[in-house]
């Protein structure tokens, strides 16, 4: 017998709600920024993009107080994104070519460095201030 | 003399403005609608508005393969093939501008025409993908082309046997509804060529599940592949009004009805209702033969688009035919 | 295919038997993981390079083996490649894995194929070819597989001595505009 | 299908790939057609080097674990369990029950998302959007529970050798719960969708045939291999993490319809009821989890320091949702790097399936047939890193500057 399971499922869709989301308007803006702009003003909405869980792995975030340099977070970055000069004890993380591993997290003896729920990273500089940690 | 080229003036004018139009209406409201049965938000009703417009400002390129006069041909006569078409169709009840100038045979050949515009435009791109792409374009048509023509056949017999004139004028077609003139042999009959007429439907426009000379996935959109900018648009217009001309056939041929009559208004208000109830019918035969057919099912193979239609198209047709004739006969 | 399977000890005998001499090492290898400590067992041979195509055909008397892949090694002196063989698939827990161990000095880089008797074969083999700059004997296709059109011919990347990648040809993708960006950070301070 | 017709016509040569809309990553086939006919079928992968087993050869273990994740988006916890295996056999490293049982747990949840990521694929490739749309949705439930219980969505980053990072917790039982209950109903629509449509039964039914024997003789593996009849699984065959402790049989398509073809249809029986094998193994495993530690190793200094001093081999098999992933692993004494890493992917020993599959068949059915194998090219291609001179780079300003150029080119084109 010739059987379509399609046909009664797509007339049943027609009446229900879409399954996308559209974030982050309804419709995509002419000018992102200028959407923006206008967001910040009051004068149109934004559609938040869905919740994020708890332990979620985002952008990286480090603070710099009390970080001794140990190094250890460079030695299992498996993306070369921390730089540690052992002389003027600073740490460089650039989140630009982080994975998202959150290993560099774990290992911290100080817990000076944490993933945070951020992400939406999309930048055309990867070196620029936001995506570089120091 | 002077009327028919005046008419013929009139009428290109106003009828390529309503393809075009009427175009991108019905081909928006498609692709609302199929989005929304996959769950989708989908375009804006405008969106084919803004890809005509966008397309009409890229690079036309002219693959270096390419005959170039056949290959910027095409669009063109696709697009003016279509354009003709109108001139031959009823709209809203009233008749058609050639009214008595060219009939339901001339419509079929017609309507191959984009077709063959486009098996030109393919063979001429000289890409493989576009060269299998017009191939499957031709073997499409004579797949569908026998269903099609039993139907033709079908209801001029029908109408000859009525004792009617001008059995292959649409005009005659329109003015007497094919349900009103058989018993029920008939009707079961048409409800078959019907049924025959919704499958031809995407084959005809190139839409799935018949959609294998453009095949995305396969051919990446197989003989179009090669065509930008203006060329494409012309194509997409023509597609567009294709679809308005095909549906309209369909809705002269099997519901002609009128409404008007029985409100009590003026003849402005009348023509309103008559218009708005013809674009109801158009909307409903497209989405039972355009959108609901593309969304519901696979791509058929192109061997399998020929057995369709010769084995099953053909037995529908042909069995429909045979109970027209045994009605007319009882 | 044989219908009564044979131990772990019983394969290694008759490896020990078709191959004599050629038979250098064997050794079985069990490990257990879970709750109930399912056992995997594990056969490892090594034999001389000549006799590849003999340990096969065994292997195939017993049942017709899958190949998982070949893998190498470079030791220094010779190139050490291993044939990862499994057979007695099919049956629950029941499975030997058989490793193929031969080694090729690095004067004599040749080796017989083995796609005679497993077609398969080929694309691990054309890889080791391009990979290890050895030569397979009689392989049906010795096109390049993996390795771009453009790669300098007589690299081999897995190589460590100096047919190997050179350093110069590792392009630090991790450091590069790192300094223009670090400018570009300061100047906007 | 597969008579020979003798032709006096040339047979015209097509490329598809490495770029074309069928295929999601860059493989190049080059196809000798007559008319709408597939003579002969050419394969040449390539276009994808990342050099990740030259790479491991410079880094340390627990580096080299995140470029085993990156292997492949999708089996992101096949090939790191098949490397972590390996690494704990040459190492010698114990691995907790609970891990092996939170390990297998995460697999089989993978298995689910693949399997339906490919059919959503198989469906696009048959034209059948609709399907596709709908494959997708109900894959995401799936990607959601997985980013609530790792912390991501595609690179899970949950295993680490000798355990896992993560554990799962009672408070999480109840999600894991609705979203199983969630598959078992909604396994039944797939079901319906995919194995009672007619038409999709008549594009798939007899295509793509693949014999027992060429599929052995190929080394073919995974649901491949199980739809051409032959009931091998490693899950199965050689027991593993918590594979053993479970009652696990390789499907085959005889199950459901009693015979066997060896074509796309089988392909697509063996990876639905496949679908419905994980979720009972979820739930299985679920209850038989005992309670302990997750790693013998919780600083991870002292791992690097123990695989640093270990010397030994070691192999790692797993059965990825594609087939058998398998990955071979050499330490040398005082080293931190290990001195040779292969891997090897599912696709890498389906990819010459694909000619005996593709000749005598029709264009049509070249996508499908191409993805039936559900290939993974990034899996398959990973091995040099070298780009020599011939390409240059372009910046984003550079870019910027040409396509302004053209704009203004196209401008004055339409004054």
């Amino acid at each position: 017998m010739f059987r379509l399971p399609m046909v009664p499922r797509v007339l049943k869709q027609l009446f229900n709600k879409p399954a996308t989301n559209p974030f982050p308007a309804r419709h995509l803006p002419k000018s992102i920024t200028r959407f923006l702009e206008k967001v910040a003003a009051g004068k149109a909405e934004l559609v938040l993009p869905l919740e994020v869980p708890e332990g979620f792995r985002g952008k990286i975030g480090y603070n710099p107080e009390g970080c001794t340099a140990c190094s250890l977070c460079a030695r299992v970055c498996p993306a070369n994104a921390i730089e540690v000069n052992r002389e003027e004890k600073t740490v460089t993380v650039y989140a630009g070519h982080c994975i998202q591993c959150g290993q560099c997290t774990e290992v911290c003896p100080k817990n000076n460095l944490f993933m945070t729920k951020e992400f939406l990273t999309a930048t055309t500089d990867r070196y620029s201030e936001e995506m570089v940690l120091t | 003399m002077t009327e028919i080229f005046l008419k013929l003036i009139i009428g290109v004018v106003s009828m390529t403005a309503l393809g075009i139009v009427g175009g991108f209406i019905i081909q928006g409201v498609d692709r609302k609608l199929a989005a929304l049965m996959q769950a989708r938000i989908g375009p804006l009703l405008r969106q084919p508005w803004w890809d005509f417009l966008k397309l009409m400002r890229k690079e036309n390129v002219v693959p270096e393969h390419a005959v170039p006069w056949v290959y910027n041909a095409a669009p063109i006569m696709a697009f003016a093939s279509v354009i003709t078409i109108f001139l031959y169709l009823p709209f809203a009840g009233f008749n058609p501008l050639m009214e008595g100038y060219g009939d339901l045979i001339l419509i079929m050949y017609l309507l191959a025409m984009p077709a063959l515009a486009m098996v030109f435009g393919g063979f001429a791109s000289g890409s493989p993908y576009a060269t299998i792409g017009a191939q499957r374009e031709m073997v499409t048509m004579i797949g569908y082309e026998l269903p099609l023509g039993a139907i033709v056949i079908s209801f001029a017999w029908k109408m000859a046997q009525s004792g009617l004139a001008h059995p292959f004028s649409l005009k005659t077609i329109a003015a007497n509804p094919i349900w009103n003139l058989v018993g029920p042999f008939g009707i079961i009959g048409f409800i078959l060529l019907l049924l025959a007429m919704i499958v031809v439907t995407p084959a005809e426009l190139s839409k799935g599940p018949f959609d294998a000379p453009e095949a995305k996935s396969e051919l990446a959109e197989g003989l179009l592949v090669e065509y930008s900018g203006r060329n494409l648009a012309m194509f997409y217009l023509a597609l567009g009004a294709k679809m308005i001309a095909m549906l309209g056939l369909t809705v002269a041929l099997f519901f002609p009805y009128t409404i008007s009559q029985y409100f009590q208004v003026d003849t402005t208000v009348k023509i309103v209702i008559e218009v708005l109830f013809y674009i109801i019918k158009i909307f409903l035969v497209m989405f039972v033969s355009v959108t609901l057919m593309r969304v519901s099912m696979a791509r058929f193979r192109i061997t399998q688009i020929v057995e369709i239609y010769w084995k099953l198209g053909g037995t529908m047709t042909f069995l429909g035919l045979f109970l027209i004739m045994l009605d007319g006969k009882l | 295919m044989n219908d009564n399977i044979l131990t772990p000890e019983q394969v290694v005998e008759q490896f020990q038997q078709c191959l004599g001499d050629g038979l250098q090492a064997s050794r079985i290898v069990k490990r257990s993981e879970g709750l109930k400590s399912a056992e995997s067992i594990q056969i490892w041979l090594t034999i001389d390079k000549t006799k590849i195509k003999i340990a096969v055909q065994q292997l195939c008397d017993i049942q017709y083996p899958h190949l998982s892949v070949i893998s190498g090694c470079d030791m220094g002196e010779g190139i050490e490649l291993l044939y990862h063989f499994f057979i007695y698939y099919g049956v629950a827990r029941g499975e030997y894995s058989v490793t193929i161990r031969t080694t090729l000095p690095k004067t004599d880089l040749i080796i017989d194929t083995i796609t005679d008797l497993i077609p398969g074969a080929l694309t691990s083999e054309r890889e080791k070819q391009e990979f290890f700059g050895l030569q397979v004997l009689n392989i049906p296709d010795s096109r390049r597989m993996f390795l771009p059109d453009d790669f300098p011919e007589g690299v081999y990347p897995w190589r460590k001595d100096e047919t190997g990648i050179k350093e110069e040809m590792v392009k630090k993708l991790h450091e590069v505009g790192k300094a223009e960006g670090a400018q570009r950070r300061a100047k906007n301070k | 299908m597969k008579e020979s017709v003798v032709s006096a016509k040339k047979p015209i040569k097509t490329v598809i790939g490495p770029i074309h809309p069928a295929l999601k990553e860059p493989i190049k086939f080059i196809f000798e057609i007559d008319g709408e006919k597939v003579i002969k079928v050419d394969l040449a992968p390539g276009h994808n080097h990342r050099g990740l087993e030259w790479m491991a050869t410079r880094r340390n273990a627990v580096q080299t674990l995140y470029v085993s994740e990156r292997i492949c988006g999708i089996c992101s916890i096949s090939h790191s369990i098949a490397y972590c295996r390996a690494i704990e056999q040459a190492a010698d490293i114990e691995v907790p029950v609970r891990a092996d049982y939170l390990r297998t747990i995460f697999a089989e949840m993978e298995r689910i998302h693949s399997h339906l990521l490919w059919a959503g694929v198989a469906a696009l490739e048959l034209g059948f959007d609709t399907l596709f749309y709908k494959a997708w949705e109900v894959r995401e439930d799936l990607m959601d529970l997985l980013e609530y219980l790792t912390g991501n969505r595609v690179n899970y980053g949950v295993l680490q050798i000798g355990g896992v990072r993560r554990d799962i917790t009672p408070d999480q039982h109840a999600r894991i719960n609705k979203s199983l209950l969630n598959y078992t109903i909604l396994f039944d629509e797939l079901y319906d969708m995919f194995l009672e449509d007619t038409v999709l039964r008549m594009r798939c039914r007899d295509t793509g045939v693949l014999t027992p024997e060429d599929a052995l003789k190929l080394c073919t593996v995974g649901p491949v291999i199980r739809a051409s009849g032959i009931a091998t699984d490693v899950r199965q065959d050689f027991p593993y993490c918590a594979y053993g402790d479970l009652d696990i049989k390789a499907i085959t398509p005889e199950a459901l319809a009693g015979e066997v073809h060896g074509d796309v249809f089988d392909r697509i029986i063996v990876r639905l009821l496949e679908v419905k094998q994980s979720i009972e193994i979820i739930q299985q495993s679920m209850k038989k989890m005992p309670i302990g530690p997750l790693t013998n190793f919780p600083k991870l200094m002292v791992l690097l320091n123990h695989i640093k001093q270990a010397e030994g081999e070691g192999i790692g098999r797993h059965e990825a949702p594609r087939g058998e992933v398998f990955h071979y692993i050499r330490l040398a004494a005082n080293q931190e790097s290990p001195l040779v890493w292969k891997v090897k992917a599912s696709t890498y020993s389906n990819a010459m399936s694909w000619v005996k599959m593709l000749e005598g068949e029709q264009i049509a059915d070249i996508p499908i047939i191409v993805a039936s194998v559900d290939p993974c090219i990034s899996c398959t291609d990973r091995v040099a890193m070298v780009d020599k001179g011939r390409t240059s780079i372009f910046t984003q300003d550079d870019l910027r500057r040409l396509s302004r150029k053209k704009t203004e080119r196209i401008r004055q084109g339409l004054k």
